[in-house]
């Protein structure tokens, strides 16, 4: 069983690409962000020492199956697939669809983007939203990217009109470049979630356990004061597994 | 547009970081060379055994992308009971697929050796070791510095790929700052210039080789 | 394993992999050709200015990361008003980045190249053309051909990043696949043993020429 | 073993001329202000002992050496430079001199992925502009007139010491030069060979090609030279005739280089 | 041009035996059923025209070459394989007899990238296990005796032809074979050199090393053979004193061989 193994070793040890902010990244070379203070409290309320360690998303899930370590606490979106293949925790973060585009882009809704072009990084359950959006705006270009990053990148070299992503990415990222990029308002698509993941087989205590803390942080508001600080705004989490 | 004050602030990190990437490369370049000669050895050696031994080495380590061969020394290992730290795992998977290359390269400088040189060795009763050592491989490698510089600054840039082993050297770190900083042309071209300067310091030993080797 | 993934994923891999096959022909193609331009300029232009820039342009471009290459060519491009489309940015970035470490190997083997086979061609008036084509160029691949199969193995690993400009190549495909179907080893090992095929493929014919550049060598016991 | 009038034609012989020539390598000097004429038409050999120079003489008649002073000319034509002391003549024009100079290398130099043929017949082709199927015509018989002719498929690496310098030889006369260069072109032959080697040199001498022959035969010297030049450490120390040089050698370094030859060279025992 | 006694020393002479060798080269012939036997501290010339497998023989001798039939003894232990017509012998053996015999090659074979010193230090020290400090005063010495003192540091590439040779040679003799194997030693040499180089030779001989000299120069074959071996073709035609070859030339092909020699080598006009 997962959850004595990681109280037996008095720690757990996680893997995360350490460059998706908000939520995951380097402040001067030092580990920081939402998912990781997120994840402190939690580890305090298991009572066990996290160790992070920082791994490109190919080998993380491969990783994770020949047990190189115990959770993977990069921001993962809910998807029915993925419950399939492996076992979730509560929801940590909004994970909803949305737009950025460059300063005075020229975009003032989500709808706007009819026959435009759109990045977003390949493979991101994100994308599929973005399919069925364009399905029914009736139609526009969507250019996948291997990283977020290249998208913005090619938003700022102007081959792109927008870059979809998750709202709480997109919102840091026009914060921190307010001179490049603007978000448009407001997301769309349906409500889906970030969550944490782990093996299937012997998780389920931990995962329990987890998920016990994650309410319980949520109620004693420091959730809110992460989200604001790292967010900006504060949002209620869903306290159960919401329905896909 | 251009932020030089990003550079200023990340580039001790990044610089930080190299350590890692010389490091790997650093001894990747010793085992890669040592390694490349025995099996160019290997490879012109008149012991069939050998000779298919060197093959079936360079087809797996040039055929399979270092990348993959990196996660198989970290993934698959495990998995027959083997776990080698990290590090030791990407330095020698570094120089042992540097070595494959190497082999080739050396064994190409062979050919332009006159057939005459060794038989002069063997005629004075040298060792076959002093053969190699005092003969041919000097000649080799005077003949293939320039293709073996090639080599050592490709195993230098190259060592980027051990991130997928969770060793975080300057491409990495590029990366994990761009994307906090949203910045990512200063950041890699910050990482770029610091490439620079270690494989700058090699062609320029490579060179000063090359010219030391004149005859 | 589930290989059914083949059958939907299947013909996307095979579009990357033709995508993959086509960059790296071309590219390598132009890299050697403007790899042995510059070799032969290295070697006939004694001006120091010209060769300064020379080593400045094969230094500089053989030391920095082709990533980072591509990354400012295709992103940062723009910036100066230059903008190109993926393709192309991918096979001009190819060729720049290939350029050098050609170049050098073309070097190595010219110097390789007997002083008085080329003395005996001069002695009887060739041009210098035909002294490259006929006496140069074939006793250099001798000692080259090696040097050269290896970099043109490496290129086809290089062409890899070109997804990170989406041009839609084999990595690219294969990382959608893996992203929507989590189904690493099995993407892991249609790559691998795609480029172990590829890549055997380019040594057998390299393996095939260098045994007609040293038919006349004795062998060596 | 004789060249047939086809192969050697009769040549319009170019003289040569050299005036103070010196040759530098760093701080060694290899020539001492060497002066020359050699005429046209004639056959000058070059003797002395090893290192004096004779290669580097030769090697700076077609300027595959650069010499550092003084002045080379071919049928007045300077060599090498547009003017003594001046900047480099052009390539092309050193080229145009060139396909009159004829050499044959000490070390042979030859081609090492072409075979005999090939090896001669490279040059008619791609200096001559003769056409592939003629220029292999005349390569197979200039082989076969050196003894070669069941040789003509193997590469150098296939072929014993004299076989790759009668290849040096036919690539060289095969070429019909009007002034041909031989460094010690039958060091590696047989006495035999050798003959019939001094034969064609002979007749190509009786055509009117001009000659500067390396030797170490100082019988061939003597028998078919018209003029014998003596070098030591880089300078030239007796010139004249072979009659002058062989029987009346003055100079005390020249008579003690020709010392012993003679009684080592007879089979009496 | 003496070489010391330190030099030299005595040694202790090797004989040669060689049984019905053969040798191909592909459909080619080079050595067809040799049979010779080369007596212990005598000098053994090999002539024969150029092609007739005189350098491929003395290649078989130290099994550079691997001949494909007959038998090769060194004082009686055969060379290169475990039994005639046997496996292969091991390396390390074959080494230990390669060490008494020494080689100097037609092409000289110098290492490029060793100064003429070192081409002959190289041996003492690595095989002989002499100091390196002794080593490199003892190839000093030789090469002073083969007339190189000023040329110790100069690399093969900055040498004449016949600098060149005598390197290999002082090589070869530096390392006191008990038998040696020389190829036109004296091919690049000018007359004087030649008589000095064959006053070493004769040297030897005296101390009793054997020696196996591949020749063009007639008159030493004449004067400093034991015997004389003719071949053509591969083939061992002639053999005996050097009275009995050059003065009773039995064999009609020996006497066209060497028909013409003595009227070339005059310096009479
Ligand atoms: N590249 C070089 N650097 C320095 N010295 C050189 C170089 N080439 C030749 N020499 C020296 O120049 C001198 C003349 O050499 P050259 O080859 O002309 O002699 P040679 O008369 O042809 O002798 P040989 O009969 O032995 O061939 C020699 O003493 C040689 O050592
Ligand atoms: N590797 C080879 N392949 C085919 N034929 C060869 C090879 N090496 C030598 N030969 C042939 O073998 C014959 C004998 O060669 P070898 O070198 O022994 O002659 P040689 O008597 O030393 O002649 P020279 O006096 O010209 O040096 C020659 O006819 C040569 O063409
Ligand atoms: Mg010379
Ligand atoms: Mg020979």
């Amino acid at each position: 069983d997962m959850l004595e193994d990681i109280k037996a070793a008095g720690k757990i040890t996680t893997a995360t690409e350490m460059h998706y902010a908000p939520f995951d990244m380097l402040e001067n070379g030092q580990y920081a962000g939402f998912n990781k203070e997120l994840f402190d409290e939690v580890a305090k309320e298991l009572g066990v020492t996290p160790e992070y360690q920082d791994l490109p998303w190919a080998s993380i899930l491969p990783g994770l199956e020949v047990s190189k370590f115990d959770f993977v606490n990069a921001p993962v979106t809910i998807t029915p697939e993925r419950m399939e293949r492996y076992a979730f925790t509560l929801p940590i973060s909004d994970a909803t669809v949305a737009l950025v585009q460059r300063k005075g882009g020229g975009l003032t809704k989500p709808e706007d983007i009819k026959g435009k072009t759109v990045g977003i990084q390949k493979g991101t359950a994100q994308e599929k939203q973005l399919e069925a959006y364009s399905e029914t705006l009736g139609g526009f270009t969507i250019r996948g990217y291997g990283s977020p990053d290249e998208a913005y990148a090619d938003l700022a070299a102007g081959r792109l009109d927008a870059v979809a992503g998750s709202a709480p990415n997109l919102a840091y990222l026009a914060k921190t470049r307010p001179d490049v990029f603007e978000t448009v308002q407001p997301p769309f698509g349906e409500p889906k979630y970030f969550a944490w993941v782990t093996r299937k087989e012997g998780s389920e205590s931990l995962i329990e356990a987890m998920n016990a803390a994650l309410v319980k942080i949520q109620d004693d508001g420091r959730l809110a004061a992460m989200q604001e600080k790292w967010f900006g705004t504060a949002t209620a989490l869903p306290k159960e597994m919401p329905a896909m | 547009m251009f932020s030089f004050q990003t550079i200023i602030d990340n580039l001790p990190v990044l610089a930080a970081s190299a350590r890692y990437t010389l490091l790997i490369s650093g001894a990747g370049c010793f085992l890669g060379l040592i390694f490349g000669a025995l099996i160019c050895v290997a490879a012109v050696s008149r012991a069939p055994s050998a000779r298919a031994f060197a093959g079936v080495y360079v087809s797996f380590f040039r055929g399979v992308p270092l990348l993959i061969q990196l996660l198989l020394a970290f993934y698959l290992l495990p998995l027959v009971g083997v776990n080698v730290p990290a590090l030791a795992a990407a330095i020698f998977t570094v120089g042992l697929c540097a070595a494959a290359y190497i082999s080739e390269i050396l064994r190409g400088a062979l050919n332009a050796i006159p057939r005459g040189q060794a038989e002069a060795a063997m005629a004075v009763g040298l060792a076959p070791r002093d053969i190699w050592t005092r003969i041919l491989l000097p000649q080799a490698l005077k003949i293939s510095m320039p293709a073996l510089v090639n080599e050592l600054i490709l195993l230098v840039k190259a060592s980027s790929l051990v991130t997928v082993v969770g060793i975080v050297e300057i491409t990495r770190m590029s990366q994990a700052i761009a994307s906090a900083t949203y910045r990512p042309l200063e950041i890699y071209l910050t990482a770029a210039f610091l490439y620079l300067a270690i494989n700058l310091v090699i062609a320029a030993l490579g060179r000063n080789l090359e010219r030391r080797l004149a005859w | 394993m589930e290989f059914d993934l083949f059958r939907e994923y299947g013909p996307a891999l095979l579009r990357g992999l033709s995508v993959t096959i086509f960059c790296w022909i071309v590219g390598t193609a132009c890299a050697m050709g403007l790899g042995f331009v510059l070799a032969l300029v290295h070697r006939g232009v004694s001006a120091r200015p010209l060769q300064w820039i020379l080593r400045a342009y094969v230094e500089f471009i053989r030391g920095t990361p082709f990533l980072v290459q591509l990354f400012v060519l295709y992103y940062g491009a723009p910036m100066l008003g230059l903008r190109l489309d993926a393709m192309p940015a991918g096979l001009l970035g190819l060729t720049i980045y290939g350029s050098p470490y050609f170049a050098e190997i073309f070097r190595a083997g010219l110097n390789a190249v007997p002083v008085g086979q080329i003395e005996a061609a001069r002695a009887m008036g060739f041009a210098p053309a035909t002294i490259l084509r006929r006496i140069m160029i074939p006793v250099m691949l001798v000692s080259a051909l090696p040097a050269l199969v290896n970099f043109s193995i490496i290129l086809t690993k290089e062409t890899v990043i070109l997804s990170m400009i989406t041009v839609p190549e084999i990595m690219f495909e294969t990382q959608t696949m893996m992203a929507e179907t989590f189904a690493f080893a099995e993407s892991t090992l249609v790559l691998a043993l795609f480029f172990w095929v590829f890549v055997e493929t380019i040594s057998r014919i390299g393996r095939r020429l260098e045994r007609r550049a040293t038919h006349y060598l004795l062998d060596r016991s | 073993m004789t060249l047939a009038p086809s192969l050697t034609g009769t040549v319009n012989p170019a003289s040569a001329r050299l005036e103070n020539v010196c040759k530098f390598y760093g701080e060694f000097q290899a020539l001492k202000d060497v002066s020359l004429v050699i005429p046209p038409g004639k056959v000058t050999c070059l003797i002395g002992p090893s290192g004096s120079g004779k290669s580097t003489l030769l090697r700076c008649i077609n300027f595959l050496e650069e010499y550092d002073r003084g002045g080379i000319w071919i049928d007045d034509r300077l060599i090498g430079y547009e003017s003594v002391g001046g900047r480099r003549m052009g390539g092309r024009a050193l080229r145009e001199m060139r396909r009159d100079i004829g050499m044959v290398f000490q070390q042979f130099n030859l081609w090492p992925h072409m075979t005999a043929l090939q090896n001669v017949a490279e040059g008619l082709e791609r200096v001559k502009g003769i056409p592939r199927a003629r220029a292999h015509e005349i390569a197979a018989e200039a082989l076969a007139k050196v003894g070669l002719g069941d040789k003509t498929g193997n590469h150098p690496s296939r072929l014993s010491g004299g076989q790759q310098q009668r290849v040096a030889i036919a690539r060289a006369v095969a070429m019909q030069p009007r002034i041909m260069l031989f460094d010690e072109p039958t060091s590696a032959l047989d006495p035999e060979l050798v003959g019939e080697v001094l034969g064609v040199m002979k007749q190509l001498a009786a055509e009117g090609m001009t000659m500067v022959v390396v030797t170490h035969e100082m019988g061939f010297a003597a028998h078919v030279a018209d003029r014998v030049v003596f070098m030591e450490r880089g300078e030239l120390v007796a010139e004249g005739a072979p009659a002058e040089i062989f029987q009346n050698p003055g100079d005390r370094r020249l008579a003690a280089f020709l010392q012993g030859y003679l009684e080592r060279n007879s089979l009496e025992l």
